[in-house]
């Protein structure tokens, strides 16, 4: 590769004297011509791509709003499967890490080499603490179907079939109430048996004269937000694929389990999910910097990396202080 | 609000010659504020105020969120431009949230697990308005 | 004092000005061997094989757009089968969108001249640059895999549910594609952005800027801040497809509308993505070729923001008939006219600049006349489609296809050949037939609006989009369209063939061919590596009396009377 | 001001409804104008239109003639002087499309209103979308999959929603369209003066589907005709009971086409295979009823299949899985997931709830009596239909006698 280089840390393009050659300031890319100037460039670069971060999540809070808005039981309901305990504590790591990061930043910025490399081992391991009690979390969920999709309604081992609610209560999750559901279904499979004239005819007889029929009840639309339960949707579902016996009961039937309750973990799963894969990025990163900043290439005078770091690792945390309230903290 | 970055220009070896160093007891006293909001949060939760707790648990979220941009992320003593950047792209996040919330607020009642009754109520609702059957009364045949 | 602003490149740094070989340095001959092209930082490499990327896939759209011209031509069943079509039509606006206008100007054109225009060395970062480009490349090659996997049949706008039903495997491919290339395009927003901020040159104050470059800032601005929305909004529908989650299918609770206004904060947004640059290049090329001031700077200027501004909040005018409440229909409807305001604004201000101008009507200027009139029609059939009543009648039909043709292909796309015309001697070093440039623009021109006229027409009495086949009534626009298509095409292989052909044969161009002001003109053709040796001065750049004509060079030399820094503004 | 505009763009829509019932011819920019609204939309298409060929004239003029005008004369000019900004006409040109722009909003906004709120009144349809056809069903239960019928000068409602994926309903000459979005009801409403011959088929406006909806979006059209009143309660109730008039022995060949042109999107009869498998003889098999009595089609899938078990035989038959072939033909109706035949996917909705046992019986006596019928679904011997149409006309009227189910016929003619 001839072209040039403007990797901050190397001596840039002097081969043919057309660099620069700032000696003085050996991380200068030869582009820019002063510190300042590259200084200011990749902190707004920087800016601007927290910039488009925030989008990111944004278009996901966005979704998080209207999926709230039109079914706030929903959400008061199914909160309570997640646990206030740890996703506290998390917080807390996340706001602690987010200390040690800036901290990081303040020691680079003053020259601290080992205290900078101390808080940036502090960071890393409060976001791989922030890890590991997250991976408690979903395991705990995934192990009793508390899931995304249709999977959410796929029969657990009775044993299992628990799921510790925000307070430490137990909720059992009752596995007979099937009998709703399935009288609903057979009135379905009555209803579509018959010509649908008599049926209708039989709405005629029901309804007021003047506007009968005039809006077709629900209960033939899809499911999902229909009167079809999802779980019968999957039934059905699986009945069409083959793989699983038909005789599953969904496991979650609390006798009060609103429609669509799948939607609230689908969006949680979305969103931590997303969270979450920011923070690994941010482990590799933190592990850049800290082997950059072992090999002796920050001081008071370039220290740009750590300090961009320090942004990234503060917009994860930024995240998280919405994401904690609006998922566990709901009334 | 905000300083420029010049005035530290000409650092000795313990400052920086660019940025703002912010000490470390302003980051301190950040973290403690954050905690304690954390704790606040957590703790406004157990007491019913209605419709009130999202907004308190929003409003602590925003204020915990300024906290860090402002401090951790030194958005106090950036240039106006990155305060900017900041304060747009949420901006826009509001935008995008505010007009699809109305819209599928208005629409809910045509999901079908509305009534479908209420269905026929929102569409009757709408009829006496329409300019032509009002006025005319063309659109009433016998 | 008397300055001379051409700065002689490196090795030629002590000859005379009016040398007409080119450098032997320059920025096409600094190294050698794939990997220096795969892997430079050089904004000017990038920009030439985005130029390359963007061409081909541009043959590669051209080519679904004939076949699915040549199945229209004729009722019935002419060349492909139903699924077929599906799948052309869908990857044709995919292609051309998410692979071609998109990233065609700022990618290509922009990225070759925007720092030079500022008269810096790079922009801000040369390795993001380069891995945006990289983007586009894996990007392009996903979109390659979703035909592999059996196409996708979408359309290029994905709308759930059917997007995650579909049977079809190139889907979750293709969605993989276009989210890189959202980053792809966001790194190089990201990138202008900071570099128009922080790399201007002493001098070149905000509003001494090319207005190219508030251009691509105002696009950039919609880059970042849209495409963010676009990439999460794919990924959500991707899940959908694997995993059912029930945001966005019905079937599983979810609101298919939902998925609109997310596409759409991306979408429309992104119309002028494809606008605004396009915007750029013709102020640059009507001021240079008329050889005239341009005429009410700041209000393009300002304009370009606020068509950026204002693109955000009119997204819903293409969702009348999907469902939309009635309240927010009302107010995107009012909103979308207020982006007709800039427009109108720029399309005056360029015919006022040609007044009392000197227009040399070479190929880039034709390109830039023909913009500004099909710009008009395209820009003013937007009206018919923002207006609440008659877009219920047009939404979804030929009419809305004729406007963004008119729009995407007849505004964007014209503008970039117009601009590829402008800058191919600075990036080439090779002047091109202007003889056959100005008979492939009639081809084109022509072309152009004999296919897609009528098919407004065919819009406005109902001939539905998408359609694979239609009612006899259609024939004959459908067989006018399907000629005029011909003849676009031969144009645009005209142009293939003589700007290839240049490359080779072409006369040696001067550093400044047109009589351009901005300093780009002012390093040799093609650029030496590292642009200029020292940062030129700079004054203002629509000052045209300080070019003249130079014999010796064959071409313009910038000559300025006075000292730059105190050189008033002319207006 | 804003309300003086209103009253303004109100008087006119008052003075097209008078003046619309008469249809407006197609021209060289609209189709026939053939419903109540139309004048209005055309007028607001003709407005914008007549302000566009102002400013596109302009436009074009000034460019051609400045272009000319200014032309280069020398062979290099260097310099020309002009103004480089005006703020007075700068502004001019920002106002006064400002102004224009706000007008034409209005009247797009009022003209919108009137498309979006039906009268109170307005006769209702309900009408279900899926991939590839429309079904509308009227209040007194009747229905209609190859047509939509409305009754003339009487403002008509669709409520819509679709069983899949979006779909949009079109009617060009009408100048409306309302998609029709699953998991919501969506609605649309117009009225139309202009009768089309209840006695000519040909006689129609276009419907048309205009969201893509899959491989045959281009193809989900049907016929839109407006009866007068009597005709159109005529129709509706022969629509109700048209199925239970047919004697039993006349279904397969009366019914029997007219169910097949739901299932045509998807099967041929000529042995051409579309998103299904066709009904007349195909790949080197029998036509349909022969290849599954001799159970020689092959099944590669579904929820019923069972590995290894590739031939229908190895599930048709005493003991196995579907009794008779009957059995297999109507489940694969109502649940065309149970078994899939060989190169084909889950595609076919399932037709459960829309067709009865006795459609099912007609349309397996059309498949047993494949050879009987023309490639198009249509029956060959004209005879034989003639004869059923006589014995059917006895039926209904002696039905329509003894039916006690009048109240909706009575709403109809109200
Ligand atoms: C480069 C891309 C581009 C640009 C610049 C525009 C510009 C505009 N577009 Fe277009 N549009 C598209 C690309 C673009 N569009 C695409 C791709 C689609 C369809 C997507 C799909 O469904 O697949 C679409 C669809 C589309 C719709 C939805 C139609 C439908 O599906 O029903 C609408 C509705 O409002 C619309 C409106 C406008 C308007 C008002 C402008 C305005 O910005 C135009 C402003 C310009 C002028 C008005 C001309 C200049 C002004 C004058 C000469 C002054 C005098 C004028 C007046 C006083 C009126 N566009
Ligand atoms: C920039 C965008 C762009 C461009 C340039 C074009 C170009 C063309 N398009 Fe379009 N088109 C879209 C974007 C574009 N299109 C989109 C977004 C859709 C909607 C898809 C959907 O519904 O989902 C669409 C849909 C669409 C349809 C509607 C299909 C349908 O709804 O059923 C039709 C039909 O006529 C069509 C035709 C054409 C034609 C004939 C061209 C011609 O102009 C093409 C001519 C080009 C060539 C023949 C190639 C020549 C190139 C070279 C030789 C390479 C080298 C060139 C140089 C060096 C100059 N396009
Ligand atoms: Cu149904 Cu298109
Ligand atoms: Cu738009």
């Amino acid at each position: 590769m001839t072209a040039i280089d403007s990797k901050p840390e190397e001596t840039p393009g002097m081969v043919d004297g057309q660099g620069h050659g700032h000696s003085d300031t050996p991380f200068q890319a030869h582009h820019f011509d002063t510190p300042q100037q590259q200084y200011e460039s990749v902190k707004l670069g920087m800016w601007l791509f927290l910039g488009t971060e925030i989008l990111f999540f944004g278009a996901l809070f966005a979704l998080y709003t209207i999926l709230r808005a039109n079914d706030p039981e929903l959400f008061s309901y199914a909160s309570q499967y997640l646990n206030t305990m740890l996703g506290g504590v998390n917080t807390a790591v996340l706001i602690l890490s987010s200390l040690s990061m800036a901290a990081a930043v303040h020691f680079a910025q003053r020259g601290k080499r080992t205290l900078m490399l101390a808080c940036l081992w502090l960071t890393l391991a409060g976001a791989a603490g922030f890890l590991v009690i997250k991976y408690f979390e979903y395991e705990h969920k995934i192990h009793v179907n508390l899931n995304w999709g249709p999977s959410f309604y796929y029969p657990v081992d009775q044993a299992e079939a628990t799921a510790v609610g925000a307070d430490g209560e137990v909720l059992t999750l009752a596995a007979e109430n099937a009998s709703a559901a399935s009288a609903e279904t057979a009135l379905l499979a009555t209803e579509n048996a018959e010509s649908l004239p008599t049926v209708a005819e039989a709405r005629l007889a029901a309804a007021p004269a003047s506007d009968a029929v005039s809006v077709a009840p629900a209960a033939l639309g899809p499911g999902g937000l229909s009167a079809i339960k999802p779980e019968e949707k999957i039934a059905a579902d699986r009945a069409a694929v083959g793989q699983v016996e038909y005789s599953d009961k969904p496991h979650l039937e609390d006798k009060a389990l609103p429609v669509n309750t799948h939607r609230f973990f689908a969006i949680y799963y979305a969103m931590t999910g997303l969270h979450g894969i920011h923070v690994v990025v941010g482990m590799v990163m933190i592990g850049w910097l800290i082997l950059r900043g072992m090999k002796g290439h920050f001081d008071h005078r370039y220290y740009a990396p750590v300090d961009l770091g320090g942004l990234y690792w503060h917009i994860v945390d930024l995240v998280w202080i919405f994401l904690f309230p609006l998922f566990y903290l709901i009334h | 609000m905000s300083s420029s970055t010049h005035d530290h220009h000409a650092g000795g070896g313990n400052q920086p010659i660019v940025g703002h160093l912010v000490s470390m007891s302003t980051l301190v006293w950040t973290t403690l504020a954050l905690l304690f909001l954390t704790v606040l949060t957590v703790a406004v939760r157990y007491v019913d105020v209605g419709e009130f707790n999202i907004v308190i648990a929003i409003g602590i979220a925003v204020l915990k969120a300024t906290l860090v941009a402002l401090f951790f992320m030194h958005l106090w003593w950036d240039r106006p431009f990155n305060q900017i950047v900041f304060v747009a792209c949420i901006a826009f996040v509001v935008l995008l949230i505010a007009l699809t919330v109305i819209d599928t607020k208005q629409n809910a009642p045509l999901y079908y697990d509305g009534n479908p009754a209420l269905v026929q109520e929102v569409l009757d609702a709408k009829a006496p308005k329409a300019p032509i059957a009002k006025q005319t009364g063309i659109s009433s045949p016998g | 004092m008397t300055t001379i602003d051409t700065t002689p490149p490196g090795e030629l740094a002590g000859a005379a000005p009016g040398a007409v070989t080119p450098p032997v340095d320059n920025y096409l001959t600094w190294s050698k061997g794939v990997a220096s092209w795969a892997f430079t930082l050089d904004h000017k490499r990038i920009g030439v094989m985005y130029l390359l990327g963007v061409l081909t896939s541009f043959l590669v759209g051209g080519i679904f757009a004939l076949i699915i011209r040549t199945e229209l031509i004729a009722p019935g069943q002419t060349i492909i089968e139903p699924e077929t079509y599906n799948i052309f039509f869908t990857l044709h606006g995919a292609v051309m969108v998410f692979l071609v206008i998109i990233p065609s100007i700022p990618g290509s054109l922009g990225n070759f001249v925007l720092p030079i225009m500022l008269g810096a060395k790079d922009v801000a970062f040369p390795r993001l640059n380069l891995f945006s480009f990289h983007l586009w490349i894996i990007g392009a090659i996903f979109t390659v895999l979703a035909l592999l996997f059996g196409g996708f049949d979408t359309g290029w706008t994905f709308y759930t549910p059917y997007s995650t039903k579909t049977e079809l495997g190139g889907v979750v491919p293709v969605i993989f594609g276009v989210f890189i290339l959202g980053f792809s395009s966001i790194f190089t927003g990201l990138n202008f952005v900071v570099t128009v901020h922080k790399m201007r040159p002493k001098g070149m104050t905000w509003f001494r800027m090319p207005l190219f470059l508030w251009a691509l800032y105002a696009t950039a601005l919609i880059q970042i801040l849209a495409t963010p929305v676009l990439a999460i909004t794919l990924m959500l529908v991707g899940l959908e497809r694997v995993f059912q989650i029930g945001i966005f299918d019905p079937a599983m609770g979810g609101d298919p509308v939902l998925f609109q206004h997310f596409f759409w904060f991306y979408s429309h947004p992104a119309v002028y993505i494809m606008i605004l640059p396009a915007m750029g290049i013709i102020s640059e090329l009507i001021t240079v070729h008329s050889h005239r001031h341009i005429f009410g700077y700041t209000f393009i200027a300002y304009s370009s923001v606020a068509i950026a501004i204002f693109s955000f909040l009119v997204w819903g005018h293409h969702m009348f008939t999907s469902g939309q409440s009635a309240l927010m229909n009302t107010i995107f409807s009012a909103i979308t006219f207020s982006v007709a305001i800039p427009s109108a604004i720029k399309v005056f201000n360029w015919l006022a600049t040609l007044y009392k101008g000197s227009i040399a009507l070479n190929t880039a200027m034709l390109y830039a006349l023909g913009f500004i009139f099909l710009f008009t029609i395209g820009g003013l059939t937007g009206i018919y489609l923002g207006t609440l009543n008659v877009d219920i009648h047009l939404h979804d039909t030929y009419f809305v296809v004729a406007h963004f043709h008119y729009v995407m292909m007849g505004s964007a796309l014209i503008a970039f050949i117009g601009g590829l015309h402008h800058w191919w001697p600075k990036m080439f070093g090779r002047m091109f037939d202007e003889t056959l440039g100005r008979i492939a623009f009639v081809l084109v021109f022509v072309g152009f609006n004999v296919t897609f006229f009528t098919q407004f027409m065919l819009g406005s009495h109902g001939m539905p989009r998408r359609y694979y086949d239609y009612q006899p009534e259609f024939t004959i626009y459908h067989m006018i369209s399907t000629v005029g298509s011909y003849i676009m095409a031969a144009g645009f292989f005209l142009t293939a063939f003589y700007l290839l052909h240049s490359l080779f044969f072409g006369r040696k161009a001067p550093a400044n061919p047109w009589g351009g002001r901005s300093l780009e003109w002012q390093c040799t053709s093609p650029p030496p590596h590292d642009n200029f040796k020292t940062t030129p001065s700079v004054g203002d750049c629509y000052d045209f009396r300080a070019v003249h004509w130079s014999e010796e060079e064959q071409g313009y030399v910038v000559i300025r009377d006075d000292d730059p820094d105190t050189v008033s503004s002319a207006h | 001001m804003i309300s003086s505009l209103c009253g303004m763009f109100e008087g006119v829509v008052l003075l097209l409804a008078e003046a619309g019932s008469e249809p407006t011819p197609s021209n060289f920019w609209m189709p026939e104008g053939a419903s109540k609204q139309a004048p209005f939309i055309d007028l607001s298409f003709y407005i914008i239109n007549w302000i566009n060929y102002f400013f596109f004239g302009l436009v074009t003029l000034v460019l051609v003639w400045f272009s000319f005008r200014y032309r280069q004369r020398s062979k290099h000019v260097e310099f020309s002087e002009g103004p480089v900004h005006n703020t007075t006409l700068e502004v001019t040109w920002t106002v006064i499309p400002t102004l224009i722009l706000i007008g034409i909003f209005f009247m797009g906004f009022i003209g919108y209103l009137d498309l979006r709120t039906p009268p109170k009144d307005a006769f209702k349809i309900n009408v279900t979308a899926q991939q590839w056809a429309w079904e509308f069903e009227y209040p007194n239960g009747a229905k209609s999959t190859s047509e939509l019928v409305i009754p003339a000068g009487r403002p008509v409602q669709l409520v819509m929603r679709s069983k899949d994926v979006l779909h949009s309903l079109y009617i060009p000459d009408f100048r409306v369209k309302q998609d029709v979005v699953p998991g919501r009801y969506t609605y649309l409403w117009f009225e139309s003066d202009v009768v089309t011959d209840p006695d000519d088929e040909s006689d129609f406006f276009w419907l048309f589907c205009t969201e893509y909806c899959g491989d045959s979006h281009w193809n989900m059209n049907v016929h839109v005709r407006v009866f007068p009143d009597e005709d159109f309660e005529e129709w509706t109730k022969e629509q109700a009971r048209w199925l239970d008039v047919i004697p039993e022995q006349d279904l397969y060949f009366m019914a029997g086409p007219k169910l097949y042109k739901r299932c045509v999107t998807c099967h041929s009869l000529d042995g051409i295979d579309g998103s299904g498998p066709s009904w007349g003889p195909r790949n080197g098999l029998p036509a349909i009823w022969d290849r599954v009595v001799k159970g020689e089609g092959e099944v590669s899938g579904g929820s019923k299949f069972i590995a290894g078990k590739n031939k229908l035989s190895d599930y048709i038959g005493d003991g196995k899985l579907y009794e008779t072939p009957e059995a297999y033909i109507r489940e694969s109706i109502y649940n065309p997931g149970a078994l899939l035949v060989a190169g084909y996917g889950n595609q076919m909705p399932t037709f459960q709830g829309q067709l009865n046992d006795r459609a099912i019986d007609a349309v397996i006596g059309m498949m047993k009596n494949i050879d009987q019928f023309n490639a198009d679904g249509s029956f060959k011997d004209q005879a034989m239909i003639e004869e059923a149409e006589a014995r059917i006309a006895e039926a209904k009227a002696a039905a329509i006698e003894s039916t006690p189910a009048e109240a909706p016929a009575g709403a109809v003619s109200e």
